[in-house]
């Protein structure tokens, strides 16, 4: 053991965005603290898609890296591609569906959380107005959209979502001006699947607006704006990862895991929110991780009104993978 | 479709927000073309602004001195592109491109320990019953007092440039080099003065958006701000007050669009997203169409005095 | 004191000499500040200058990757070399070069899965004349109405940008791609393909491209009457009327040609190391060549080696992340610096130092 | 003279490659009107600026009243009251009368006073300005009052005056010359800078006469004639042309009517031009700069096409023909504009040789250059022109600006046009080189071509012209035969008064 596995990652974003690219170096970090000498962590910050990335996992693999993550899903085929080429290196890419001897992927099931946000958000809406600021029409974002929507009309039929696409995961000023667009329409939750705090700040110079954070705990806005969170904890599947490769066990396989397996965490919800219905809250979380409940639990139909889910009948993994519809009563259309 | 739900003076006040740090660096690059130089380093002053304001208001806790640092910081830097277009003679829009490049790679860098901080911010100021008044309240009393420098800036450019000695002065370097030369005038120190004030200018614009527009650092945060103060310059056609109805055009154009999907407008998001760079293309157009340009005279051209 | 004193002549020793002095005065500054971060400055200048090239580790795939970095540049750069040449500032290739990748992948996914040879030919005309079209909107407004093209130019980038991300979720999405945004890949659909000619070396079609763009421009500057028409456009454009050149025209030549050759370059990177549109495919290429253009003295050779160059600065600047790690801001500073200093020596190219005269004298 | 009011002692001041004043001695009296003679080149506007504080001497010394005078900067000389109206560029086209005038005073006063001074000084001194009209919209004679009014609201002791009359027709330089009488009177000094011999002997007390920066002689101009001050300036004696023999042929060009838009903000429109011209016929068109000089040249060369029917050249239709096209057809042009029009400053004279050269001297084929046929090209004009200069490599802009100007001739003339249109063909160039290129424009008419010299020194169209005609405000007057006419003739048809002459004849 005198030479320590190398583990590589390659991010889209600078670690520095505060959300999805901050939160896998987190994780990096957790590592080198689980296994201290035993690994030795490199990493690349703002990668682009692209040519670039193909060049990026190559030279790292070339360096020597054991096993690398890429941590993106525009990072795809180049990993895939990489990993032809280096048979002896375990490839992690994060959100794909391609895999092979020595790439797995692996994802988190961030509509859990999305659920329990629109129960919360659909309880303490006065105005019934939730304004939603999206990234990308793509089906992460448009499951997370219909799980917090069928969450917030169960508790409150009067709901009402408007989703603003931003077609960015991170940029702070489009994202403050979405918000601030959101709230000037009378929006007073603001859900988001965007990275930055913006959207907390504006809410907080708004006032009597509440919101939750996204792929980071966002606790500096916290207890008000910022009322819970959706928490993206790669830690512990980085550490069962990179010991496989110091174990030798490392075997390609996909997952997608949720609040079960921690890899969604749900930030505390704070004294915002009344006891009760925090309380419920709580209670969905549990009754979600064991496996009671499924967020999409039929009777559902599609926004056209034809019949997606029947009575009982709980989603399949291909179709969530694959969503790419609105459910009945949300407005708008689905930007392509 | 229903719009019932955007309310007017909010969007407007939601617009001079929006607008002012675009303002800010579109009256000081104004500055800097009358007197005769094309900076098109716009951006990269305003991410320094951004960066340099934001880390001095996270450490002294108070937004002011971010201001002021921020100013300053662009400033200094601009003059990086003063001398070497000014002294060295270099191509000014090659230069312009290079300071660009050197503002974002150095705010990057300066930026680093600062990401995903929280900065003190401007408060609204609040004049009580004046504030609270109906429609013109928010608009006219509800604001940071970031929003009413950019106001008071772009009024004192103008008077400076109609009423004072050294704007007549600045505007006959811009206009004729030669010819301010002859007359005796410093040609150079007068165009060194002016970028310095533009790049002052556009720190505040830069520091505006990382302490009151968003409030938050981020890496590249300026996103092509200071290519659309830029184009409001031209299309402004070299006034300050047409500057401000360019700044107020785009910012509104902007917020309307985030504020129609908000609403639930059926257009295409695509096109609303571009829909602010398009209204600009337009209006430059039109613009030129109608054969208004007012470019000074020397715009761009190097000076060297041959004595 | 000193002050400048214009030579009568350009100075061909210190035109060849600036580019080495800037390389060097920024390998100083630049060290300088790799220091200061707490790099070790000589490490940094070796991994960035020394390593893509024969570091053993890397340089077997390094080399091949300049001319797949530099590929492009170089292409794109040639393009907006003309019109600098002759006064017309097109500040937009990234919207050119998207819009060439969108319309060259268009034309050739409405034929998947077809296998005929004649689509990658086809695909390289359709993102030639995406990216051509594109820049004409600069050049037809400029003409017809005096618009100023560097920012309606640099406005289309934005729009395009908005394009892309339009159709990387829409119209071009990958009907297998999982609902995620992005086109099929082109580069593994071997009717679309623009895959490297010789294996091991980086060349693709795109790189060809680039050589042959270099040698045409430099006969057309050089040689053909067209190209003296676009150097005296921008060097006396009083004279070119004079001698029966229309602005219109030269305007019209500059920015179309550098448009088909920017979507050209878009379409060789996106079916070939980019592999598909997705929404943030283009990594500023348009941008940095602009840079790459200047550096090159807008020369067809100098060009040759500012692409390179840059390649080089980039590679080695992810090596020097990877191995040292550098943050990435400090590379893009780094190569401002560069072009800074070659701005600024080129001084001497053009004028002489000289101590100004003392009562004495 | 006991009481000088500025006396400069052994001024020097060298450029690369040039001496432009060496060890210059003179003194200005009070009351004085002093002229500065000099070829091109001589070293007189350097001198000035020098006294200005535009430039610095290399050593020498200056006392104005008898106390050390060393401006470091023009408002240094303005406050000891010197004031310049300068040769070139001193006005800024898009500024108003006032505050160009502003911009030219040490403490102007509030735009309102300074308004009511112009009007006041401008009508005591016959030179009617309204403040507020934009510089760029003035005639070039309105401007150039500008500069005079400017400097006399600063009252000022030394007037120094850098050749003003070039842009002047003969009754405003009349005016000008009762003004600067009438400041003569009032004791101020004047240091008046021009080429014009008979102005200098009409108009000064003293005359200090350079030749290549050294001070040759100090003169009293009303005791010399102007063949004698011209010989003391250029040192030798020097041919005049020949005179030639006529023998015109038929009409080669025929305008009628043309009428164009002015080109920019502040050009001039052409109004209703009509002319023609014989081969073997010189017709020269003078007037005021400004007239519409440029734009008549433009619409001649093909720079701006005219309206379908109003351009003949040798009984076809050109009016729509681009510059290659009229080029093909053999009608050539040299604009007055040498660097950045006639040549492109930055590139070498083989590639000046292909700017006009191209297509008649075939210099290009299958769209290729053929670099070694241009540079023969180049060379020979080079030869046939005495032009000095190292080489056919050499960047247009390192020659001076009289070979420069034989090049540009040169190259047309070789070219063998049947119709050469040529702006200022003399301007800026020396007397011996002047003459030469006379001669060579006489020389092409006599073996046919037609020629059109436009030129705003009368003297040059008298020596080379058949016909004349005036430019004014866009305006052609109808052409008349050099020998029917007297100078103020000539002056009356500068200025405009077109129906006058018309009705004398009539
Ligand atoms: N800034 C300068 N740099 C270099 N040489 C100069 C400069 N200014 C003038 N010279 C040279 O000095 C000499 C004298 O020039 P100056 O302008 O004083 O002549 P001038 O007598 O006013 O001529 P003109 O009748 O053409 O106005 C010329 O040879 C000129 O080329
Ligand atoms: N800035 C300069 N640098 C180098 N040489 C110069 C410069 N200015 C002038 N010269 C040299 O001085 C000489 C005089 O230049 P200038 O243009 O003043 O000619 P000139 O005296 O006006 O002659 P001409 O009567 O032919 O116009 C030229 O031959 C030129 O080589
Ligand atoms: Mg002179
Ligand atoms: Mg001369």
């Amino acid at each position: 053991q005198d030479d320590p596995v190398k583990a590589g990652f390659i991010y889209v974003g600078p670690i520095g965005d505060g959300g999805w690219t901050y939160e896998h170096d987190q994780a990096r970090l957790a590592v080198e603290e689980e296994f201290g000498d035993q690994v030795e962590t490199v990493y690349q910050e703002s990668v682009p898609e692209g040519a670039d990335a193909t060049r990026a996992i190559t030279q790292m693999a070339l360096s020597g890296a054991d096993i690398i993550f890429t941590t993106s899903f525009g990072f795809m085929d180049p990993t895939v591609e990489v990993a032809a080429q280096f048979p002896d290196v375990k490839f992690e890419h994060a959100t794909g569906y391609k895999t092979a001897d020595n790439v797995s992927t692996y994802s988190a099931r961030f509509y859990e959380g999305r659920a329990i946000q629109g129960h919360i958000a659909g309880s303490m809406t006065e105005t019934n107005k939730v304004g939603y600021i999206a990234s990308f029409p793509i089906p992460e974002v448009i499951r997370g959209i219909n799980a917090a929507y069928i969450h917030a009309k169960k508790v409150n039929p009067d709901v009402e979502f408007n989703v603003v696409w931003a077609y960015t995961w991170f940029d702070p000023a489009k994202e403050a001006d979405a918000a601030r667009a959101l709230i000037e329409n009378g929006n007073d939750v603001i859900l988001q699947h965007t990275d930055s705090t913006a959207p907390q700040a504006a809410a907080q110079e708004a006032g009597d607006v509440i919101t939750f954070g996204q792929a980071s705990d966002m606790s500096e806005y916290g207890p008000e704006p910022r009322v819970s969170s959706i928490i993206d904890n790669w830690a512990p599947y980085y550490i069962d990862r990179v010991g496989a490769v110091i174990d030798g066990t490392w075997e390609s396989q996909q997952v997608w895991h949720g609040i079960d397996e921690g890899m969604v965490e749900i930030g505390e919800i704070s004294s915002a929110v009344p006891e009760e219905l925090k309380a419920e809250a709580l209670d969905l979380k549990e009754r979600i991780a064991s496996g009671e409940y499924h967020p999409f639990t039929g009777p559902i139909n599609r926004q056209d009104g034809s019949e997606w889910l029947a009575e009982g009948e709980t989603a399949t993994d291909e179709t969530l993978l694959g969503m790419d519809f609105y459910v009945e009563g949300l407005t708008g259309e689905i930007p392509n | 479709m229903d719009f019932g739900s955007i309310n007017p003076v909010l969007l407007l006040a939601s617009v001079m927000v929006s607008a002012t740090p675009i303002l800010f660096a579109a009256i000081g690059e104004l500055v800097v073309e009358r007197s005769g130089v094309l900076n098109l380093g716009v951006e990269g002053m305003m991410v320094t602004g951004a960066v340099v304001g934001f880390a001095v208001a996270v450490n002294t806790g108070a937004p002011l001195p971010g201001f002021a640092a921020a100013a300053l910081a662009s400033a200094v830097l601009s003059l990086t592109f003063g001398v070497l277009t000014q002294v060295f003679l270099s191509n000014q829009v090659a230069t312009g491109l290079g300071l660009t490049l050197v503002g974002l790679g150095l705010s990057a860098l300066i930026g680093k320990p600062y990401e995903g901080m929280k900065s003190p911010t401007l408060p609204r100021i609040d004049l009580g019953p004046l504030t609270d008044l109906p429609v013109v309240g928010r608009l006219v009393f509800g604001h940071d007092i970031m929003v009413y420098v950019a106001l008071a800036l772009v009024a004192g450019v103008w008077a400076f440039l109609r009423y004072t000695r050294a704007g007549l002065i600045l505007r006959a370097a811009g206009e004729n080099h030669d010819a301010a030369h002859a007359l005796g005038y410093k040609v150079i120190r007068i165009r060194l003065a002016s970028i310095f004030f533009g790049g002052a200018c556009a720190g505040l614009g830069g520091a505006y958006l990382s302490l009151v527009r968003v409030p938050q650092w981020t890496e590249g945060m300026t996103a092509g701000a200071g290519w659309i103060a830029l184009a409001i310059v031209v299309f402004a056609s070299w006034r300050p007050w047409w500057v401000l109805v360019g700044a107020y055009l785009f910012g509104g154009v902007t917020v309307l669009q985030l504020n129609l999907q908000a609403a639930g407008a059926q257009v295409p998001v695509a096109l609303l997203s571009a829909s602010p760079y398009l209204v600009t293309i337009l209006v430059l157009v039109v613009i030129s169409a109608r054969g208004h340009h007012g470019a000074p005279g020397s715009l761009g051209r190097p000076f060297h005095a041959s004595q | 004191m000193i002050r400048l004193e214009k030579r009568r002549q350009p100075s061909t020793f210190w035109s060849a000499m600036a580019p080495l002095l800037a390389v060097l005065l920024t390998m100083i500054v630049g060290g300088a500040m790799f220091a200061a971060l707490g790099v070790d400055p000589v490490a940094a200048i070796r991994t960035i200058f020394w390593d893509p090239l024969f570091n053993p580790q890397f340089a077997s795939y390094s080399r091949p990757q300049l001319l797949v970095k530099a590929g492009p540049l170089i292409l794109i750069a040639i393009g907006l070399s003309l019109g600098f040449r002759a006064g017309v500032w097109n500040i937009g290739a990234e919207g050119q070069y998207i819009m060439g990748a969108i319309c060259g992948a268009g034309a050739g996914l409405i034929f998947y899965p077809s296998e005929s040879v004649l689509i990658f030919p086809l695909m390289v005309i359709a993102g030639g004349l995406g990216g051509w079209a594109w820049a004409m909107i600069p050049a037809l407004f400029k003409t017809r109405f005096g618009t100023n093209e560097i920012l309606v130019s640099l406005m289309l980038v934005y729009v395009a940008e908005s394009i892309l991300a339009s159709v990387s979720s829409g119209l071009l999405r990958n009907p297998e791609g999982m609902g995620f945004p992005g086109s099929r890949n082109l580069a593994q659909w071997d009717a679309s393909a623009n895959r490297e000619l010789i294996s091991g070396t980086g060349m693709h079609w795109g790189v060809v491209a680039a050589f042959i763009a270099v040698i045409l421009a430099y006969v057309l500057l050089s040689r053909h009457i067209l190209g003296f028409q676009v150097r005296l456009s921008g060097a006396a454009p009083k004279a070119a009327r004079l001698a029966g050149v229309s602005p219109a025209r030269i305007v019209i030549f500059c920015l179309g040609t550098a448009g088909a050759l920017v979507g050209a370059a878009g379409l060789f990177e996106v079916a070939g190391p980019a592999g598909q549109i997705s929404i943030d495919f283009n990594s500023g290429y348009g941008f940095t060549a602009i840079i790459v253009a200047f550096l090159g003295r807008l020369h067809p050779v100098g060009i040759l080696f500012a692409g390179l160059l840059m390649a080089l600065t980039y590679i080695g600047g992810e090596l020097a992340q990877l191995m040292l790690g550098v943050p990435g801001a400090s590379i893009q500073l780094f190569q401002g610096m560069l072009l800074f200093f070659l701005l600024g020596v080129d001084v001497f190219t053009h004028y002489r130092l000289r101590p100004t005269a003392r009562e004495a004298a | 003279m006991a009481d000088a009011l500025l006396r400069l002692t052994g001024l020097t001041k060298a450029y690369p490659g040039v001496v432009a004043n060496d060890d210059v001695s003179f003194d200005i009296g009070e009351g004085e009107i002093h002229a500065l003679l000099g070829e091109n080149g001589a070293g007189k506007s350097t001198l000035v600026k020098m006294i200005y504080g535009l430039v610095t001497p290399d050593s020498g010394a200056m006392q104005l009243r008898g106390k050390p005078f060393a401006p470091s900067e023009p408002s240094e000389a303005r406050r000891a009251g010197v004031a310049m109206v300068f040769q070139h560029f001193s006005l800024f086209d898009a500024l108003s009368v006032a505050e160009n005038v502003a911009l030219g005073m040490e403490a102007p006063p509030p735009t309102r006073d300074l308004a009511r001074r112009i009007r006041e000084v401008s009508e005591e001194y016959g030179l009617p300005l309204d403040p507020f009209r934009t510089v760029g919209t003035l005639s070039a004679g309105e401007r150039q009052r500008v500069e005079i009014v400017r400097c006399l609201l600063q009252e000022p002791q030394l007037l120094i005056m850098d050749e003003p009359t070039s842009v002047l027709t003969p009754q405003e330089v009349e005016i000008l010359f009762a003004t600067l009488r009438q400041l003569k009177d009032e004791g101020r000094s004047i240091l008046y800078i021009s080429h014009k011999l008979d102005e200098i002997r009409a108009l000064c007390d003293t005359a200090t006469i350079l030749r290549q920066g050294q001070k040759v002689d100090t003169c009293t101009p009303s005791e010399q004639t102007a063949r004698a001050l011209a010989e003391m300036m250029v040192g030798s004696s020097f041919e005049m042309p020949e005179g030639r023999a006529h023998s015109t042929g038929d009409v080669l060009l025929e305008v009628t009517g043309l009428s164009l838009a002015a080109p920019g903000a502040f050009g001039t429109p052409l109004r209703d031009v009509s002319l023609s011209v014989r081969r073997g016929e010189v017709l020269g068109v003078g007037g005021v700069a400004g007239n519409g000089q440029d734009e008549l040249l433009a619409a001649l060369s093909g720079e701006r096409l005219a309206p379908a029917g109003t351009i003949a050249f040798a009984g076809r239709d050109i009016s729509r023909a681009g510059p290659m096209a009229r080029r093909d057809a053999g009608l050539l042009c040299a604009p007055e504009e040498r660097l950045g029009h006639a040549a492109a400053p930055d590139m070498s004279l083989t590639e000046n040789a292909v700017l006009t050269g191209a297509r008649r001297e075939g210099l290009v084929s299958r769209g290729l250059i053929d670099w070694s046929a241009a540079r023969g090209f180049a060379q020979k004009v080079i030869d046939a022109f005495d032009v000095r200069t190292p080489g056919t490599g050499t960047a247009a802009r390192a020659l001076s600006g009289g070979n420069l100007q034989k090049f540009v001739i040169g190259r047309e003339i070789l070219q063998r046009p049947d119709l050469l249109v040529v702006n200022q063909p003399t301007w800026g160039v020396d007397a011996a080189a002047a003459a030469a290129i006379r001669q060579a424009l006489l020389d092409l008419a006599a073996e046919g071509a037609a020629i059109l010299v436009i030129s705003q020194d009368l003297d040059e169209l008298m020596q080379v012209a058949d016909r004349f005609a005036a430019l004014n405000e866009g305006r052609l007057s109808p052409a008349r035969p050099v020998s029917e006419l007297s100078l103020e003739k000539i002056g009356l048809m500068m200025g405009g008064a077109h129906d006058m002459e018309a009705a004398h004849h009539a």
